[in-house]
């Protein structure tokens, strides 16, 4: 039986491409930019952190998850290809207006766009055109299962989106049933890669890359012993540092205070004095780069000179602008170097300056590879969504513009992410070597 | 003093009149614009907002109540007839041979429907406003027993089924069905009908029964209503078939037809969605039969003439043969004989495309509709002696009962119950009310779109300027007092303007209603009270958290994180209590492109639970509709910020005013 | 370097996996049908699976519940409308144009009271009642969201579990109220199943665990995953495998959680749990999309088949690499025994099953299936 | 009103009735036409009914000849009375002098002297006394053998007590014989749509409200006979009407009925015995029927015998004895003089001024007419033609038609209106002469073109209503003037 597997699934790993062939190539970036899985593949453990990082990681637990990638075995694959098809139709899943993440949807849809104008540019005779079917999220009431639900009505092959968490969860449990995959750039959430639903890659890098990083770096770079957290009172600012507060607790230096605040609120008097009494050594922040930048002024005024550190929100000219000199030596983490030189990056930033008169952030780098990944697949695989999902989610590695994404069990982009801190006003990127995957020559 | 001092002081007086005045009225423009919220208000009176005690309104007041007959119910050897009295509280006995009353049994909660167990023994009774069913024992008329239902029971029918015997309620109010059992006396299942379930039938012995659902229901603006007749096994309580009576309102009577298999239902096809142009030719509305075949077969055909009406069918019996059908006409004051023969051979001879367009057709009655019998005020409920030889109809506004030989069709004599009330001008006003004489040939009365003075759920195209840009939901008249001005546009001062010459011009197409009678007319409609939206059980009782969520909501002045809500859109600033409007024109962003203006008159909110579609076109289905589908940038109230949970909170206050 | 590999590699992987069974003890002996069963199972075993797919009539090739209502009809919720099997064996569809609220129907009940059935579909609750249907959304009612996964009516009352919380509508006051993390022990208010219990319901919540409603009291209890990490399972038979329940369903004092993870049983009067992870125990996939309790029997609907199990024998359906069928049953304490069927479920990939002491009915990904029992009458389902 | 202006009217009314009794109950009014005279040259329709001589009488009870008190006396001739609701006044034709025109006169039931009402140029025929009073006539009157063939067609004109007369008809082939509905409406006679002089006419009847407003057919579209004259509401749900053939004189009319139930499908003889010569027939008070006839050559009746007033019970298998004759007159139209239910008025939405009205059709492919629907295709638009400053037709201009079928638009009031559903390449499916009308500021409808009798419109939205109606405007030449000055 065993043999048997194995000798199908040697024949199926061998297999070249072959009714692949009969589709047209595939635009937009050359194959070898794609490393897909091999048979009986594991994974990295815990997105690849080490083991003192790990819960409970004195023992072995009875089973661990995600060390192989949960297939999809629903039919699907041989159906034959929809034949009044007029476009190859992809959705995007926005942002609402009135929310928080409005800005960043907007660079994200940025992104997308350009990717699909230069796929739709370079489209040869008897190939589809791409059509990207946009919605705005509504974050009320679960409004982003509604459109996952239009979408699938609208026959879109697959969708990206979206940054909300939550929007993000609701849409991709609606996945399940519309089979529908989803490639999300921008939500930073660990758990939503963690539902074992076959039907999501995310080029994002997650809080959980982050927060460890910035942990280690706290704890033993820095040798803080009396980490203090000032976080968003919701979702984003819970999840954003779940984690972080057991990576330090697991480094021996549990945080001593966590307090919230209201995103908006001008003012934080009473959490001031809190952590002021509290004398950390270092603070640690989540939030709106405005309201963290606000905060931090305020912090220096008050005599605090704690360390302050944060993510990649705090890459946001909002906060230098808010914290002035309190910005001086804090440190946070971020997805890249906008000013590395890898040709891919220094090519698409000049083509995005061009197109939307302004240089593309992370959101819209991520949003334009997760694109890229997207239109590939469907070029790869044909208007069949079960077979674009396989092509989506057996990716292990891609090198996009925003570099090497390397994916882990659970579809999620466990590249490591960059240190940097502000010297002067100015963002200093401390040295770190580019991930490069051992299959692209790597170590 | 010298003149010249007197006519100095005078000046003097006059000159501080004046600037007292001019204070005042600054004073009082500034106050008005300040908690409206509107700095351009045009003049309004204090009373706008500041609205005289609700409990001094007419429908507060004590009113004459009348012997008015609702459901009779003649017992198996047809000596007996019991009559319905809701007004009065009251259920009486009389002897068919004398036509005299014999006894009288008071049944608090307006007793309207009755039914007879198989031996005569126990009448039941329905209790509209009070929600329950009484049971009677006809040896002394005592009640017995009772049970509470739904909301608004309006009739109840017996009978025995293979699992024991089973009463069936329909209750009006809360748009369900109760099926009680009898040993014990409890509620079986409750089961949901169309809208306004209003009358039943019982099918086949027992083994089915039919409801007859008043009003129609459409589920988008601009599509053609249907009212149900929802057809269900008493044994099992399920509901085995739904029929809809397209275009169908006001449909609130049946009957079963023996040996034929049909339920036949009054019935009056409305054309809403045609722009009111004519009331030629049933351009508005007709009268008409539904006739529901065992096999679900639905045609409707015409019991109006190509050029006389017979508006508001109501009470409807098939003879025991199954070969005549008598049906009241409530706004021409007669009873329709139909000849059920005739009606079966044009209904086998015809094509289904035949059948479909029956209804269209003003000249097909004659070949079925034998006799037109003439009666006193409002007939309404009709009875059939067990042998079928007498008719009993109930004369609801001359407080009578006309016996018929249904062989001459000649009347027989009349069971009197009361004087009429012709001294009550709230009764006149009634009948002025339910008469159709004030139209185009008698085409409909204001009974035809406001049953019971409430609405039909209809929106109508009156063409005023034009055609097509006039499309108005339908005003419940309940609980009208003290609303004013009327109409959606809030030109009407008073409701004589409002049913006055341009109603005849632009509704009844004939002369005006005379002066005396509009100001009849009016003293009925402000007399009549708010529609219950709560269950009797709940009547005075406490709200419930979510209704007091709700009605913090409605209150708000802030939104949750504390922000102000401007004045002029929070809830209370123009809906303001008691009757929940400031009867100011506001715009809340519902103009839609053929609306002639963006303002509107702001409705009041007494008995909004069941008024039903909203806004003024009826764009909106439900309460929810109104926030979730029609709100635009905040502009009705500031709905922004609401979670699902604070809208659901929020209309299940709205149910309770 | 790592060679490149096709997708389509990987397709077939997948559909490899699919087809084929576990590792190990899934070697089929031999071929013979006929052999006696040693001792009786605790619950019925499928004889032969009669197959329904497009070609009979049915809508869609997904099929995703199934439930046998009061009256015997049968009825389907599908990718493309709901599904009632006539008394002649044809399937008649039901779509939006009859006034359902959307095509896609993911779960039905029926209300006991009336007959009357609730169809929760992917835009909105339906109810069809008397042969018409009467919508639910949450623009024109106090439905919490469109996308309502599971539906179920409880003592006058339908519940929706939606991704905005679960909805609970009361039939005769005709009003709403929503649980969801403002008013609940939940983190999210992602409710995607309702089972009703004994005098309670059992929300399954998406990252929540299980919530455990008593209307009467108006209380909560949530069962919650002992480790709180989505990456292991510390220890067996501790708590509910994960938070991220899939289904809930409940009979006679058992609760079944289905989970993505693997299974969990919850015996109410014991407080006792006991969770099933594929490659450790009998339970053929950790991807469970629904099981169906009767009694203490739990049909268990996997992407690899079908488990049906009491917590200590097993049987499971599944189909192998050559497309037949196979069944494994699994005794406590006994090795493994695995025999060939004749027929073979519609497909591996099973959504939801429907099954009493005379039938099942399984609905998959690819078809629907019916399982005629074979002889046990000696057999209860209720032990 | 102050009571002492009460009083004062009250004292003036009473002095009025004492200087003018009310007719006996049971009177008549009778018109009587001297046998053997012959019309005079030139003569007009109404010369030829009423030779010199004729006149109009009262005939209280008991009806002897030497009783007839003459309501005419001092005109040359008269003829076709009616009764006012109220039985007060009795509105007559007459004319002055043998060289002057017909013109209406009134004059009170219990006798007094004619006073003229009217004052048309062309002269004024055919009274009738609509809601609250309204005179309602015909005008101009037609040469003899010209009414329905006469270049200046005869009109229905109202005229309230001491006003200018307005204008209800503008059928390009004149209207005759009105009579007030209990409805409010008029009833009148006119002949069937038909394209140009030489086109095939039969005359039916027609209704409109009392303001002109909604023409529409009543009875006789669809039938076979050739003309009708003199409908009266009966009192039993009939009209009743003297039916003729065009060759034949008028004194070989006959009585036939229609019921308003479905006055398109039950066209009858009214009498249950041959009823040729019948010059008149109404109802009266008790609920028999009032009829002239000219039993000339009558079985049974010596040919001496004239036309002489009968009053025939419902169902009657005979004649019988007439109930009054006179050998000396013909008594040809006679009417009872009684208080009768006044009909309802009618609200009118006619904006005088205005030059335009609005028509509304639903469905203008929803037709049942084979003759006239060209085919099943479906139109794309209306053309809409105008007979105007001349005898044909001319086109207006077209409207489009919605894909449902439904029509508005803003056309001319005042002209007859033709239209002609066409389809996408111009083909005519369905064709309707100039026969309609719209009064100033009419907003009306049809449910179709050609589409069933009597049939009620279906409960859709029609399409044409989500915008703004097309207007078309009469070319200047062809304006024509709405109301000639009296």
């Amino acid at each position: 039986m065993r043999t048997l597997n194995c000798l199908l699934l040697a024949f199926a790993a061998a297999a070249p491409a072959a009714p692949l062939a009969a589709q047209a190539p595939a635009a937009g970036p050359d194959s070898a930019r794609f490393i897909y899985a091999t048979p009986g593949e594991t994974y990295p453990y815990y997105a690849g952190l080490p083991r003192e990082f790990w819960p409970f990681n004195a023992v072995e637990p009875y089973e661990r998850f995600f060390t192989t990638r949960m297939p999809f075995r629903g039919p699907g694959r041989d159906y034959p290809n929809p034949s009044d098809l007029k476009s190859l139709r992809i959705g995007l899943l926005d942002s609402p207006k009135y929310d928080a993440n409005w800005e960043r949807s907007v660079r994200t849809r940025e992104g997308v766009v350009l990717a699909f104008e230069e796929a739709n540019r370079s489209r040869r005779p008897g190939q589809l055109p791409f059509e990207l079917v946009e919605r705005e999220g509504i974050a009320q009431w679960g409004g982003a299962g509604n459109l996952a639900v239009d979408f699938a009505d609208q026959k879109v092959l697959g969708f990206l989106g979206t940054i909300d968490g939550a929007d993000a969860h609701v849409a991709l449990r609606v996945t399940l049933k519309t089979e529908v995959v989803i490639i999300n750039t921008s939500d930073p959430d660990p758990t939503l890669t963690e539902t074992n639903i076959p039907w999501l890659l995310r080029v994002l890098p997650d809080h959980r890359i982050e927060e460890a990083r910035m942990a280690d770096t706290i704890v033993r770079r820095f040798g803080c012993r009396r980490i203090a957290i000032l976080r968003e009172g919701d979702r984003y600012g819970r999840l954003g540092v779940h984690n972080f507060m057991n990576f330090a607790r697991r480094l021996g230096c549990p945080a001593a205070q966590e307090l919230l605040f209201s995103p908006g609120n001008p003012d934080i008097p009473h959490q001031i004095a809190t952590i002021k009494d509290a004398r950390p050594d270092a603070i640690f922040f989540i939030g709106e780069p405005a309201d963290i930048g606000r905060f931090a002024r305020q912090f220096r005024l008050a005599g605090i000179q704690a360390r302050f550190f944060g993510a990649d929100l705090l890459m946001d000219d909002r906060f230098l602008k808010e914290a002035g000199d309190a910005a001086e030596g804090a440190m946070f983490t971020y997805y890249f170097d906008p000013a590395r030189s890898d040709p891919l990056w220094v090519d698409f930033v000049a083509r995005f300056s061009r197109r939307w008169g302004h240089a593309p952030d992370a959101y819209a780098a991520y949003a334009y590879d997760g694109a890229q990944v997207m239109l590939h697949a469907i070029d790869a695989a044909g208007p069949n969504r079960w077979r674009i999902r396989d092509q989506v989610c057996n990716l292990d590695y891609y090198h996009g513009v925003t570099g090497w994404m390397q994916f882990d069990g659970t579809g999620s982009n466990i590249a490591p992410v960059r240190l940097v801190r502000y010297e002067h006003g100015n963002r200093v990127f401390e040295p770190q070597a580019e991930f490069t995957p051992p299959a692209a020559g790597g170590l | 003093m010298t003149p010249r001092r007197i006519a100095l002081r005078a000046a003097q007086v006059v000159i501080a009149a004046a600037a007292v005045a001019l204070a005042g009225g600054f004073t009082a423009r500034t106050h008005q614009r300040i908690m409206t919220g509107r700095p351009n208000l045009a003049v309004t009176t204090c009373t706008h907002c500041h609205l005289r005690s609700a409990f001094k309104l007419p429908w507060q007041k004590p009113r004459p109540h009348h012997d008015s007959p609702g459901g009779i119910a003649v017992s198996p050897d047809g000596r007996t007839l019991y009559i319905a009295l809701d007004d009065k509280d009251e259920v009486a006995e009389a002897d068919s041979a004398t036509l005299a009353v014999i006894r009288m049994a008071r049944v608090p909660g307006g007793p309207f429907g009755l039914a007879l167990d198989a031996q005569g023994k126990r009448l039941f009774v329905a209790c509209p406003q009070q929600d329950r069913v009484a049971v009677l024992d006809t040896r002394d008329l005592a009640e017995v027993a009772s049970i509470g239902v739904g909301v608004r029971p309006t009739d109840v029918v017996y009978c025995q089924t293979r699992d024991g015997e089973r009463l069936v309620v329909p209750n009006s109010g809360s748009d369900d069905i109760s099926i009680l059992t009898l040993s014990p006396l409890a509620e079986l299942a409750r089961v949901a009908a169309g809208r306004e379930p209003y009358a039943a039938a019982v099918l086949d012995g027992g083994r089915r029964v039919a409801v007859a659902n008043r009003m129609a229901t459409h589920d988008q603006m601009l599509t053609a209503p249907a009212s149900e007749v929802t057809v269900l096994d008493p044994a099992s309580s399920r509901v085995l078939d739904r029929l809809a009576l397209d275009s169908a309102h006001l449909a609130e009577g049946i009957a079963a037809v023996p040996g034929k298999g049909w339920v036949l239902n009054s019935m009056v096809r409305v054309r809403n969605l045609v722009p009111i142009t004519q009331v030629k030719d049933g351009w508005v509305m007709a009268s008409g039969l539904a006739i529901s075949r065992a096999d679900g077969q639905v045609t409707q055909v015409p019991l109006d003439e190509a050029n006389a009406y017979f508006p508001d069918p109501s009470g409807i019996v098939a003879s025991p043969d199954g070969r005549r059908a008598f049906v009241a006409s409530g706004g021409s004051d007669v009873v329709t004989v139909v000849d059920l023969d005739r009606l079966g051979s044009w209904l086998a001879g015809s094509s289904a495309a035949d059948r479909d367009d029956a209804i269209l057709d003003m000249a097909l009655s004659c070949r079925y509709v034998v006799a037109r019998i003439p009666t006193g005020c409002d007939p309404r409920h009709l009875a059939l002696s067990p042998d079928g030889r007498r008719l009993y109809v109930a004369e609801r506004l001359d407080d009578s009962v006309l016996v018929v030989d249904t062989a001459s069709l000649k009347p027989l004599g009349r069971i009197v119950l009361g004087d009429g009330g012709r001294d009550d001008p709230i009764r006149q006003g009634e009948r002025v009310f339910t008469r159709a004489r004030y139209t185009f040939q008698g085409g409909f009365s204001c009974r035809s779109c406001h049953p019971d003075g409430h609405v039909d759920g209809l929106s109508y195209d009156f063409d005023g300027s034009g055609v097509g840009d006039n499309l108005l939901a339908n005003r419940s008249l309940c609980g009208v007092a003290g609303t004013e001005p009327f109409k959606w546009n809030g030109k009407n001062p008073t409701l004589q303007f409002q049913d006055g010459p341009r109603f005849a011009r632009v509704l009844m197409r004939t002369d005006p209603i005379p002066d005396p009678q509009l100001d009849e007319l009016a003293t009925f409609l402000v007399n009549l009270p708010p529609t219950r939206t709560m269950p009797w059980s709940q009547v005075g009782k406490g709200l419930t958290p979510a209704q007091q969520s709700g009605r913090a909501l409605f209150f708000a002045t802030k939104r949750t994180d504390g922000t102000p809500i401007p004045r002029a859109l929070r809830c209370q600033t123009c809906h303001r209590p008691p009757l929940y409007t400031n009867r100011l024109i506001s715009s809340v962003g519902t103009q839609s492109p053929r609306d002639p203006k963006e303002g509107f008159d702001t409705p009041h909110l007494i008995g909004v639970g069941a008024v039903g579609p909203y806004l003024h076109d009826g764009r909106a289905k439900t309460l929810e509709e109104i926030w979730t589908v029609y709100q635009h940038d905040d502009l009705h109230g500031v709905s922004s910020y609401w979670s699902k949970e604070q809208l659901n909170d929020l209309v299940e206050f709205l149910k309770t005013l | 370097m790592k060679p490149h590999r096709s997708p389509l590699g990987l397709a077939l992987l997948g559909l490899t996996a699919a087809l084929s069974l576990p590792p190990g003890t899934w070697a089929a002996d031999r071929a013979d049908l006929a052999r006696p069963e040693p001792a009786p199972l605790p619950f019925p075993l499928v004889a032969r699976f009669e197959n329904f797919g497009e070609k009979d009539g049915l809508p869609s090739h997904k099929i995703h519940c199934v439930l046998k209502a009061s009256d015997g009809r049968l009825w389907l919720g599908t990718g493309n409308g709901l599904c009632v099997r006539g008394a002649d064996g044809r399937f008649r569809r039901y779509g939006p144009e009859d006034g359902l609220s959307h095509p896609a129907v993911l779960s039905i009940a029926e209300d006991p009271r009336t007959g009357d059935l609730w169809i929760a579909t992917m835009r909105g609750l339906s109810r069809l009642s008397g042969g018409r249907f009467t919508s639910f959304t949450q623009t024109d009612s106090g439905l919490p969201n469109n996308v309502v996964y599971g539906v179920a009516v409880v003592d006058g009352t339908v519940w929706a579990a939606t991704p905005a919380g679960a909805g609970a509508y009361n039939i005769r006051e005709k009003s709403w109220k929503i649980y969801d993390h403002n008013n609940a022990p939940m983190e999210e208010p992602w409710c995607y199943a309702i089972a009703p219990g004994r005098d309670v319901v059992y929300i399954g919540v998406w990252a929540g665990g299980i919530v455990e409603h008593d209307p009467r009291l108006g209380s909560f209890k949530a069962y919650r995953d002992p480790d709180g990490d989505f990456q292991f399972q510390l220890t067996p038979d501790s708590g509910p495998i994960a938070d991220i329940t899939s289904w809930v369903a409940y009979d006679d004092g058992i609760l079944w959680q289905a989970t993505y993870f693997g299974l969990s049983r919850y015996d109410t009067q014991e407080a006792t749990w006991r969770t099933w992870v594929q490659d450790k125990t009998p339970l053929v996939s950790n991807f469970i999309n629904s099981v169906f309790a009767r009694g203490h029997v739990a049909w268990v609907s996997t992407d690899r088949g079908a488990c049906v199990t009491d917590g200590t024998t097993w049987a499971t359906y599944a189909v192998d690499e050559q497309g037949r069928g196979l069944v494994r049953i699994d005794r406590p304490g006994g090795a493994p025994e695995t025999r060939r069927m004749a027929t073979r479920l519609a497909d591996g990939f099973v959504t939801a099953i429907w099954a009493d002491d005379h039938e099942a009915w399984f609905a998959t990904s690819n078809g629907l299936s019916h399982a005629v029992f074979a002889n046990q009458a000696a057999v209860a389902a209720n032990p | 009103m102050t009571p002492r202006t009460c009083a004062l009217l009250g004292a003036a009314a009473l002095l009025m009735a004492a200087c003018h009794p009310e007719a006996p109950r049971g009177s008549l009014v009778l018109t009587q036409v001297p046998a053997g005279v012959a019309p005079p040259p030139a003569a007009t329709v109404m010369d030829v009914r009423y030779p010199p001589g004729s006149r109009v009488v009262l005939l209280s009870p008991p009806l002897r000849t030497d009783a007839a008190e003459v309501l005419s006396g001092g005109l040359a001739a008269a003829g076709d009375p009616c009764v006012s609701w109220d039985g007060r006044w009795v509105y007559f034709a007459g004319k002055a002098a043998e060289s002057s025109e017909w013109q209406i006169y009134r004059v009170r039931a219990g006798g007094g002297s004619p006073e003229r009402v009217t004052r048309m140029p062309g002269g004024a025929m055919d009274p009738a006394v609509a809601a609250h009073g309204e005179l309602v006539f015909s005008s101009p009157v037609p040469k003899a053998g010209r009414q329905w063939t006469s270049p200046e067609p005869a009109a229905l004109y109202g005229q309230w007590p001491g006003q200018a007369p307005r204008r209800l008809t503008f059928a390009p082939d004149g209207a005759a014989d009105a009579t007030a509905l209990r409805d409010g409406r008029i009833l009148f006679v006119s002949a069937a749509a038909h394209d140009g002089p030489r086109g095939r006419r039969h005359l039916c009847l027609f209704t409109i409200n009392n303001d002109g407003t909604e023409i529409a057919a009543y009875a006789g579209q669809d039938d076979g006979v050739d003309a009708v004259r003199r409908p009266r509401e009966l009192g039993d749900g009939r009209i009743a009407f003297l039916a003729a053939r065009s060759d034949a004189p008028e004194a070989r009319d006959w009585a036939e009925c229609v019921r308003s139930a479905a006055p398109f499908a039950t066209r009858a003889n009214l009498f249950a015995f041959p009823s040729q010569g019948c010059r008149s027939v109404g109802p009266t008070p008790e609920g028999d029927l009032l009829a002239c006839v000219d039993t000339r050559g009558m079985e049974g009746r010596s040919m001496a015998a004239n036309a002489a007033v009968y009053r025939v019970a419902p169902g009657a298998a005979a004649l019988g004895a007439p109930v009054f004759e006179d050998p000396r007159w013909d008594s040809i139209e006679a009417t009872c003089v009684a208080r009768r239910d006044e009909p309802s008025g009618h609200t009118s939405i006619v904006m005088p001024g205005a030059t335009h009205g609005t028509i509304l059709c639903l469905n203008v492919n929803d037709s049942c007419d084979p003759e006239q629907d060209g085919g099943s295709g479906r139109a794309t638009q209306l053309r809409v033609t105008v007979l105007a400053g001349g005898a044909q037709p001319r086109v207006l201009g077209t409207v489009p038609v919605a894909s449902d079928g439904s029509m508005l638009a803003r056309l001319p009031s005042g002209v007859p209106l033709g239209f002609d559903a066409l389809d996408a390449a111009g083909r005519v499916l369905r064709h309707q002469p100039p026969v309609v009308w719209l009064q100033p500021g009419e907003i009306r409808a049809c449910v179709g073109c050609h589409e069933p009798r009597n049939h009620s419109p279906r409960n859709v939205r029609p399409q044409a209503v989500q915008a703004e109606p097309q207007r078309l405007d009469l070319p200047p030449e062809a304006a024509t003037p709405r109301t000639p000055a009296p």
